[in-house]
């Protein structure tokens, strides 16, 4: 078991260089790129989780889509402002203020919670058990998840078109 | 028997005619000639009515009967008609004066333009008058008390275009209610006490004296009588009160309305301790001394009058303090007759000056005695009339006053040898006010009719037309009416007059010392006060310059002893000031305080401000975001920045969520 | 058909229909013949009335007359509990006398409200809501119908002082406003904490409803045991047991509708910036709503509560005299003065009802119909003033009696009844209050002898500054501060004899026969007294 | 069994770390950033708790927050690119017209 | 083949959601009328499909049966759905002529009508960003800077409290293996185990997230700016549907936590909540100028006053939130219906320039006179009788519990009606009391469908103070919790 722990801790490292990475960068390109990053460590957890297929999912759409999204429009931005990338910080002591205090709150109630049954996992492929549950009890968030998605996209096509009649 | 069901219909009339003459003659305008008959008609029948019920009440006794006015569960407030000889007495005397007054008038109040007006007010007054004079309980009293008031009000106040004569009817009004109010809580004190008002309830229940209530409720009643005659704290309104016409001053402050004091004190005498009465005969004798002084150095012909008619009204209170309960009523109905009669007879002199100086230019005061003299050639008859009258007030054998002033000295003296000790200073007061009386009418009388006339305009004129019927008749029954004849037989013993005999408690007797002592000592001081008066103003200009001479003494008298200026410091002054004070507090304080919205949202616009600026600027050194002024209140947190919205909300729900963690 | 429902409804309906009718000045005259109606119809209920209901141990639907009851509607609060409301309206003396005097003064005003030109629609509409929501507010005997009828009132004062009032209307209308409704939410709170405590029981065995009837809540024996208004709830707050709080804030909401001391600083500004007319039923009737409300929730439901705060309540009273009076002599507006005397003569209430001796709430209930005639006529006289030359300063003015003899008639008899002169109601009134007041000491120990002995003072004072303004104002040599006035200083027109002389007319009838109103009122102050007294 | 707690830290410290970003970065797409990260804390959450109650439920709410969170950026950067036509900056902390 | 049977109990639970796919449908089909030229024909087409799929039809699929069951709120979507529909019959302004505008809000009504009926976490928040994401958009929709700058915002604040809400929702997963709120007792057994500080970091959480939607205190500064950059028919709509099935939601939520031992201090939360956002919403709406932005501060402040009976979440009290729930739906509605026409009509932006209208249109001045006195809360109208209720709930909290902190909460309700008086009495104000000289263009197309729509709800809202009993009756025959 020596093994998987060693795999786990090297996620988690990679994660939280990542994440703090982006903290700190203060240019937008190198967050974006840091985030990619971050999201291939969480990958690599879910497999480590046994949920191969979220951390698929994970790959394809997050890093695929949304972030080559978030590229283009830094891309896409900046040409317009002619701007350099590099941004400052703001409110940066009241930010962190609050930060510590959450992680604090959190990190105090977390020792206090009480885990439900811990049961062994039942080896099942869990993408074909997703794939049951996606039809079977969450049939309805399944259809709704659609609507979401359509209505999202009706929108932001439609916005989209505002921002070339310049 | 007949005769009560008569008697009282008759009584109903004298009261209530008062009244619709009152609504008659101001609704109805009347032309001059009609008014003057209806108004003196009218007066008279009063006057054979109540003379008639006089005569009844002689015979048989007091008569009473009384209706309902206010009944709730347990108790009834009455008002109805207790009529002893003493009323049916001041009735007569009350119908008669007003009945002279009215005829008086129809030619002094001839040709003024709100005679109608005038004539109302008096038969309102008369029947006010009356309705006091009857007044069975304390309630119908202090209602009629009232009405009198306002009567006098609106008297003296009849020529309403005269500031001064408007003043002077306010002044009136309200010193009467300052008198009233403790009236008021005189009655309050017998309601809570005794649950009843009626006098004759209240006489057959015999009160202890040294119950404190019944000493506390007789000491709030008297405050009546010194609001309403004029005694030491409350007198200062008597004067202003010759603003009126001079035949109101004659019914109203020389004969009734004054004396309705004094008959309150007669009709709540069983209810007097002896420590009041004992008040009643300090305030009487300082009242008497102080208006006497006063009257010295009084220059207008009715002022004097004023002031000496507040003098004999000390007089009358001393009596009834020392127990000379009869003696007063006595002196009380003697003094209507020749103070009335001195009125009439001023205002004869001053209706006659008047006529002389319509020609002239500037204006000259007609009652100034100063511009007066010599006018015995002139007026004989008035002349007459006002010397026997003068008699009469002094104390001059052959008078009704000597017979009824002296009752009340020997009184006093009667009771001064009982008490003993420091209480002989009153008939001492008594004799001292016997003097200075004698001396200011002679004053009057030498700067009136002797000497030469002061003014051009008298000297030359030929002999006045004779004077109207309806002011001699008038004068001539005054006149006749002080005499002693019309009293008692014998001119020097009060005691056999048939007035003083027919009072309800019959068992009053003659004093035991020496009656002819005190009466010798009274009329040396009489002679002497006439022969001081006679050297001083013998000759009359240099006796008014003595006056007119700025000494302390001079202006402290003319001044009434400064009454007015001691009123308006004392009382007047402080409260129109906490007045000021009242409608400054309105305005700045209670106004702030209650209006809480307003000082609610200020109040909550700083302290949102300080946590804001506290929990931003503490971290952040923001740039220079100001926040709006007071009313800007959760806006400034409104600054538009998501991030900081976000931080606001984050951080209150964490430190939330620490403090219900401890 | 009941005839209390008539003359409610009567004004409310004709409201309506005159919101439809085109605008015009007929419709004023629209406005007098509804008032002229609702007369007839007073009459004949007071030839009805009978004065002499016997009085039992507890209220009953026996101690009213013209009992009109409807179920209204039952709303169903969660599974066991319901509220249900009924249109319960019913009069007895008290209520029935001050219908009469909203009756009268309501024709006086509409009279009155001829002089108004600004959208005379608007303003007969609001007229005619206003006048029912005042005779519905006498009559209602349910406290919802009551809380209904009290707060619809301040929605139409509201618009007719801040449409047609002087220039700082917007300012005295929104105070007005504001304050009444604070006031309302005591009494809101009051209403709530009653009906959830109450426990009632309904016809069917073992069912209870929460019942907000009058009659049923000043029984002690329909509330919960559990409630905090029960007789015995022993949990106290701050010293006072929760009745005794209720009582408390009953008494300040309608304080503030009855301007007492620390709450009246909205009449002055009202009554001086409130058209005439409007101040005349301001003044006149729902100053009287205060004092009805607190007879009605305070001292019915609340009764020995009420005696233990006596002490306070009539201390307020007291200080209302003398702070009004005092106010009064410092003012130099008229408007402002005849406000501060309204709220001097409002404290004898106060002072009568702390009382609880038969002569003082008798005094009371009579102050406040005396006073409902009295201070109606004083803002008339000031209105007849400010018609004629929009100025209102006392000091502007002297010697007008030689060119206005009626109207100096008129003032001298409203002042001098203000002040209490015995052939007017306002002496019987004031006359039995102290009388109720002083006994009360020596009775029931409720009230310390100092008290009615301050209010004679105050007396004094208001008889101070009556006097002072009639000899300021009407006494003395003409002159008027700008010349352009005297020639409009024309004597009263046939309509404003017609109002005053109609009111002294009254208020010298009271004075002189109090026995007429007395016995309508001395029943229903018994019943009041049998539940104070034991 | 490897114990999850270091898990359940890691998506605390991540959750601080996009809220740090999106509260402290001047940039409207540093937000963004900012948001997924939260989004991703979230998902790891549901990941780990489905582990340790043996049921799938957790990522099948794991998938469906990776789709709403794209939903988002979609749209979220569909204002973005108008609000920088108007305003010429993508500084969002700059944009403070609309006050009060 | 278990998946086929699986398939069939499915479709049976699907049924009762039978609604959402109407809407669906009437998505896709106002989509595809893009394409044809039905717009250039009848300019009112989109309304009509609008009002087709999202209001009459969801009614007449729902059977009866379930309608009676839990139908009171569903009918109130509805109905909102109508007088949307309604308000842009005769709509001028081009920019929402065309379908996509139909199109948003139509999802805005599915989410609404997800998250009014579901109490599965995952189908609550997917609902929950079915309303939030066309919010975003609509909030931009007239492409002015400041509506963008508003999109802005919101988006970053929606995004956020999302995020959060997932987070907390997670946490709960995680304590207590269920994301059905449907068995309460199973869930207080699992919460009590956890310690206090857990529960309410979770419950916060969550409880931050439903904030965001229902505006109240920490989590409402986005409204104000919303909604006055948003159309103003859509602002009606901000106002109405969230609401509800924002607290609706957190109704079943508060259900829940009431059965735990921690709900002394998660009602803590609620009361901070609540006390603030009541105490905000109405100092704020005093100093405002503009009408919709006072009008935003002003339902932050009926939020806030919404809160106070689920303190003390007893039976009674449930039904009196319910029945001010409805009553404030309806007043809102008829609210904004006025706003919008006064805007089309006198060109109404700021309170100043309702000067003198008050004799232009004296019906409609005078209904939405009725209107503010219902918001405020006086006698004659529903609005009181809402009121009432919820000072008896305060009252029943203050004798059940006989926590002091209810007397506190009665005063202070208390005072904030007098100062929602202050400031809803400016308009009548200014219409009524105050004469404009020149009054802006006067839009002269005659609103004979809105003032009609203003008429129905402002009658409504009266009846319901005479009749209260035909509303409470409605309300009370619904229990939610299936």
């Amino acid at each position: 078991m020596e093994f998987t722990n060693f795999i786990s801790y090297f996620f988690i490292a990679i994660v939280v260089v990542a994440s703090s990475g982006i903290f700190l960068t203060k240019n937008v390109l190198y967050a974006a790129l840091l985030l990619v990053f971050s999201m291939l460590g969480l990958a690599g957890i879910y497999v480590l989780l046994n949920a191969e297929f979220v951390a698929v999912t994970q790959i394809m759409i997050y890093v695929g889509g949304v972030l080559v999204l978030v590229v283009f429009a830094i891309m896409l931005a900046h040409n317009y402002s002619g701007k350099p990338l590099v941004v400052e910080n703001n409110n940066l002591k009241l930010g962190l203020f609050t930060v510590v205090l959450f992680v604090g709150v959190v990190g105090y109630s977390i020792s206090g919670v009480h885990y439900a049954v811990q049961k062994e996992q039942d080896g099942a492929n869990s993408v074909e058990a997703i794939g049951v549950q996606l039809i079977s009890r969450n049939l309805l968030s399944f259809e709704l998840i659609a609507v979401f998605l359509l209505v999202s996209l009706v929108g932001a096509i439609y916005f989209a078109s505002k921002i070339r009649k310049t | 028997m007949e005769g009560i069901d008569f008697n009282i219909a008759l009584i109903h009339y004298i009261l209530f005619s008062g009244i619709i003459g009152f609504v008659i003659m101001s609704v109805i305008s009347f032309n001059k000639r009609l008014l003057v008959v209806l108004g003196t008609a009218l007066a008279l029948s009063q006057c054979l009515a109540a003379c008639w019920v006089y005569g009844f009440i002689a015979q048989n006794g007091s008569l009473s009967s009384s209706v309902n006015w206010i009944t709730f569960q347990s108790s009834t407030l009455s008002l109805g008609y207790w009529v002893t000889t003493e009323a049916a007495l001041m009735l007569c005397v009350v119908t008669l004066v007003s009945t002279l007054v009215n005829l008086f008038s129809s030619v002094y109040m001839g040709k003024d333009p709100g005679i109608r007006r005038y004539y109302s007010y008096l038969s309102f007054f008369v029947f006010a008058m009356n309705g006091i004079v009857l007044a069975d309980n304390l309630l119908m009293l202090f209602v009629f008390w009232e009405l009198v008031g306002l009567a006098s009000y609106l008297l003296i106040g009849f020529w309403f275009d005269k500031l001064p004569a408007a003043k002077a009817s306010m002044k009136a009004f309200l010193m009467n209610k300052v008198g009233d109010v403790g009236f008021l809580l005189g009655i309050l004190i017998v309601w809570s006490n005794w649950g009843t008002l009626d006098l004759e309830v209240l006489k057959s229940m015999d009160l202890d004296f040294n119950n404190a209530a019944v000493i506390a409720a007789g000491a709030m009643l008297i405050f009546g009588t010194i609001g309403k005659s004029a005694q030491m704290p409350l007198s200062a309104w008597l004067p202003d009160a010759m603003e009126g016409p001079t035949p109101v001053s004659a019914l109203i402050h020389a004969a009734t309305m004054v004396a309705a004091g004094i008959y309150l004190l007669g009709r709540i005498y069983f209810m007097l301790a002896p420590e009041v009465l004992v008040a009643l005969a300090i305030i009487g004798a300082v009242t008497a001394i102080t208006a006497a002084l006063t009257a010295t150095k009084q220059f207008d012909i009715k002022k004097v009058l004023a002031y000496s008619t507040i003098s004999q009204l000390g007089y009358m209170v001393m009596g009834m303090g020392v127990g000379g309960y009869a003696q007063s009523i006595f002196h009380l109905t003697t003094h209507a007759f020749f103070k009335a009669g001195l009125f009439l007879a001023a205002g004869a002199i001053i209706h006659h000056l008047h006529h002389a100086l319509e020609q002239q230019k500037e204006p000259v005061d007609p009652q100034d005695m100063r511009i007066m003299g010599g006018l015995k050639s002139k007026m004989p008859f008035t002349f007459v009339v006002f010397l026997t009258c003068t008699l009469a007030l002094v104390g001059f054998p052959f008078t009704s006053g000597f017979l009824s002033k002296d009752s009340i000295i020997h009184q006093s003296v009667e009771w001064a040898n009982s008490h003993g000790g420091w209480t002989f200073i009153i008939p001492i007061i008594g004799f001292a006010v016997v003097g200075i009386t004698a001396f200011y009418m002679t004053r009057q009388l030498l700067l009136v009719f002797f000497g030469e006339p002061r003014h051009e305009e008298f000297s030359s004129t030929t002999k006045p037309k004779p004077s109207a019927l309806s002011f001699s008749i008038p004068l001539g029954i005054l006149a006749v009416g002080s005499l002693w004849f019309f009293y008692s037989m014998n001119p020097f013993s009060a005691e056999k007059s048939w007035l003083v005999r027919s009072f309800s408690d019959a068992n009053y007797q003659y004093p035991p010392v020496s009656h002819l002592l005190t009466s010798g000592i009274a009329l040396t001081l009489l002679a002497a006060g006439v022969v001081f008066g006679y050297t001083r103003f013998g000759k009359a200009e240099q006796g008014m310059q003595l006056d007119e001479a700025t000494t302390w003494n001079n202006r402290l008298l003319r001044n009434n002893w400064f009454q007015d200026k001691i009123l308006h410091s004392l009382v007047v002054g402080p409260i129109l000031r906490l007045a000021g004070l009242t409608v400054a507090v309105e305005k700045k304080i209670i106004d702030a305080i209650v209006n809480a919205f307003g000082v609610m949202m200020v109040v909550l616009g700083k302290v949102s401000n300080i946590v804001d600026r506290l929990v931003v600027d503490m971290f952040v050194s923001l740039s220079a975001k100001t926040i709006g002024a007071g009313g800007q209140a959760f806006r400034s947190l409104q600054s538009g920045k998501v991030y900081l919205y976000i931080t606001y909300a984050f951080l209150i729900l964490i430190t939330l969520t620490i403090i219900l963690i401890y | 058909m009941n005839w209390l429902t008539i003359l409610i409804f009567l004004p409310i309906l004709s409201a309506l229909v005159v919101g439809l009718l085109p605008t015009g000045a007929y419709l004023k005259k629209i406005n007098i013949a509804v008032a002229g109606l609702q007369l007839v119809v007073f009459s004949w209920m007071a030839i009805g009335f009978s004065t002499d209901v016997p009085t039992s141990s507890e209220y009953s639907e026996a101690s009213f007359q013209f009992v009109e009851r409807a179920n209204w509607f039952e709303l169903g609060l969660g599974a066991n509990n319901s509220l249900d409301v009924d249109y319960f309206v019913a009069v007895d003396g008290i209520s029935f006398s001050l219908i009469g005097l909203s009756i009268v003064i309501l024709i006086i005003a509409a009279v009155s409200s001829l002089s108004i030109q600004k959208n005379i629609k608007g303003y007969v509409v609001l007229f005619l809501l206003l006048n029912g929501a005042i005779i519905g507010c006498f009559a209602a005997l349910d406290l919802f119908l009551f809380y209904l009828f009290f707060e619809f009132m301040l929605l139409p004062m509201y618009f007719l002082i801040g449409i047609w009032g002087g220039p700082r209307r917007e300012y005295a209308s929104i105070k007005f406003f504001l304050y009444t409704l604070l006031g309302s939410i005591l009494i809101l709170i009051v209403l709530i904490a009653l009906y959830s405590s109450s426990y009632v029981p309904t016809g069917v065995e073992g069912v209870y409803s929460h019942s907000l009837n009058l009659i049923d809540l000043s029984k002690a024996a329909n509330y919960h045991v559990e409630g905090l208004l029960h007789a015995e709830q022993s949990g106290t707050l701050l010293g006072l047991t929760w009745r005794h709080w209720a009582f408390v804030l009953v008494f300040i909401g309608f304080g503030i509708k009855l301007p007492m001391f620390p709450f009246h600083t909205w009449l002055p500004d009202a009554h001086v910036e409130a058209p005439t007319p409007i101040s005349v039923i301001l003044a006149g009737i729902l100053l009287k709503v205060g004092g009805y409300g607190l007879i009605r929730m305070g001292y019915m439901l609340f009764p020995s509560e009420a005696n233990d705060l006596a002490w306070w309540v009539a201390l307020m009273g007291v200080i209302s005299i003398i702070y009004g009076g005092l106010n009064a002599l410092g003012s130099n507006d008229l408007k402002k003065l005849i406000a501060y005397s309204s709220v001097g003569h409002m404290g004898f209430v106060l002072l009568g009802l702390a009382s609880a001796t038969s002569e003082g709430v008798l005094g009371a209930t009579y102050q406040m119909i005396s006073h409902g005639l009295i201070s109606p006529m004083l803002f008339l006289v000031s209105g007849v003033l400010y018609d004629r030359t929009h100025n209102r300063e006392i000091n502007n003015y002297s010697g007008l009696a030689s060119k206005m003899k009626l109207l100096t008639v008129a003032a001298v008899v409203a002042f001098f009844a203000s002040l209490g002169l015995p052939m007017f109601s306002g002496f019987v009134a004031e006359l039995l209050t102290l009388l109720g007041s002083f006994k009360s000491g020596a009775t029931n120990g409720l009230l310390p002898h100092w008290m009615p002995v301050v209010a004679t003072f105050g007396i004094v004072i208001s008889a101070a500054y009556a006097l002072w303004t009639i000899q300021r104002m009407f006494f003395g040599p003409f002159s008027v501060k700008e010349q352009s006035w005297s020639d409009q200083l024309y004597d009263l027109t046939s309509r404003e004899k017609f109002m005053l002389f109609s009111l002294a007319g009254l208020i010298l009838f009271l004075g002189v026969f109090p026995s007429f109103l007395i016995d309508m009122l001395d029943q229903s102050v018994a019943q009041l007294l049998i539940l104070m007294q034991n | 069994m490897m114990s999850l707690e270091p898990f359940l830290y890691l998506a605390g410290f991540m959750f601080a770390i996009g809220f740090a970003v999106l509260v402290i970065k001047r940039n409207a797409i540093f937000m963004l950033v900012g948001l997924e990260l939260m989004l991703n804390a979230v998902n790891l959450n549901f990941v780990v708790f489905s582990k340790m109650h043996g049921t799938v439920e957790g990522q099948v709410v794991a998938v469906f927050v990776i789709v709403i969170a794209a939903c988002e950026v979609a749209v979220g950067l569909a204002i973005i690119l108008n609000i920088y036509k108007h305003f010429k900056n993508i500084d969002h902390h700059s944009i403070n017209e609309l006050k009060g | 083949m278990e998946l086929k049977n699986l398939l069939e109990n499915q479709i049976v639970l699907l049924k009762d959601f039978l609604p959402v796919g109407v809407m669906a449908l009437g998505l896709v089909v106002l989509l595809m009328s893009e394409l044809t030229a039905l717009k250039t024909r009848y300019p009112n087409a989109f309304a009509w499909i609008f009002i087709v799929f999202f209001s009459v039809g969801p009614l007449f699929v729902e059977p009866l049966s379930v309608l009676e069951a839990k139908g009171s709120f569903n009918i109130l979507l509805s109905l909102s759905a109508l007088v949307f529909g309604l308000q842009n019959w005769s709509l001028t302004d081009k920019s929402r002529q065309n379908s996509e505008y139909y199109a948003l809000v139509g999802s805005i009504f599915i989410g609404a009508y997800v998250l009014l009926n579901t109490s599965h976490f995952l189908v609550a928040i997917i609902g929950l960003e079915l309303m939030s994401i066309p919010a975003y958009l609509l909030t931009c929709w007239n492409t002015k800077k400041s509506s963008y700058e508003a999109g802005l915002k919101y988006f970053i604040y929606g995004g956020f409290s999302t995020a959060v809400l997932l987070y907390g929702v997670s946490w709960w997963y995680g304590a207590t293996g269920f994301l059905e709120l449907g068995s309460i007792e199973v869930l207080v057994v699992a919460l009590n185990q956890s310690s206090t500080p857990f529960v309410l970091m979770t419950a916060g959480c969550i409880v931050i997230g439903l904030a965001y939607k229902i505006a109240a205190f920490p989590m409402h500064f986005w409204s104000p700016d919303a909604y006055q950059e948003a159309p103003t028919p859509v602002v009606g709509l901000f106002a109405v549907v969230p609401k509800i099935a924002g607290f609706v939601f957190l109704e079943k939520l508060t259900l829940v936590l009431m059965g735990t031992t921690h709900w002394q201090s998660v009602q803590k939360i609620y009361l901070l909540l609540a006390v603030l956002s009541l105490l905000l919403g109405n100092l704020a709406a005093l100093k405002q100028n503009k009408a919709k932005r006072m009008m935003a501060y002003s339902s932050i402040a009926h939020t806030g006053f919404m809160l106070f009976p689920l303190l003390h979440a007893s039976e009674s009290n449930l039904s009196y939130f319910h029945f001010y729930l409805v009553l404030y739906a309806f007043m809102n509605m008829a609210l904004f219906l006025f706003l919008d026409y006064y805007e089309r009509k006198f060109d109404v932006s700021s309170l100043v320039d309702f000067k003198g209208l008050g004799s232009k249109s004296v019906f409609m001045g005078v209904l939405l006179l009725i209107l503010l006195i219902s918001l405020t809360g006086l006698p004659p109208t529903g609005g009181f009788i809402a009121k009432l209720l919820i000072f008896t709930g305060m009252y029943e909290g203050l004798v059940q519990s006989g926590d002091l902190i209810f007397l506190f909460i009665l005063i202070l309700a208390g005072i904030n009606t007098v100062i929602a008086l202050f400031y809803y009495l400016k308009i009548p104000y200014f219409m009524f009391m105050k004469k404009e000289a020149v009054v802006k263009k006067i839009n002269p197309k005659s609103f004979l469908v809105v003032n009609f729509l203003g008429f129905i709800l402002v009658f409504l809202i009266t009846v319901s103070f005479f009749m209260p009993t035909w509303l409470m009756g409605i309300i009370n025959n619904v229990n939610f919790v299936q």
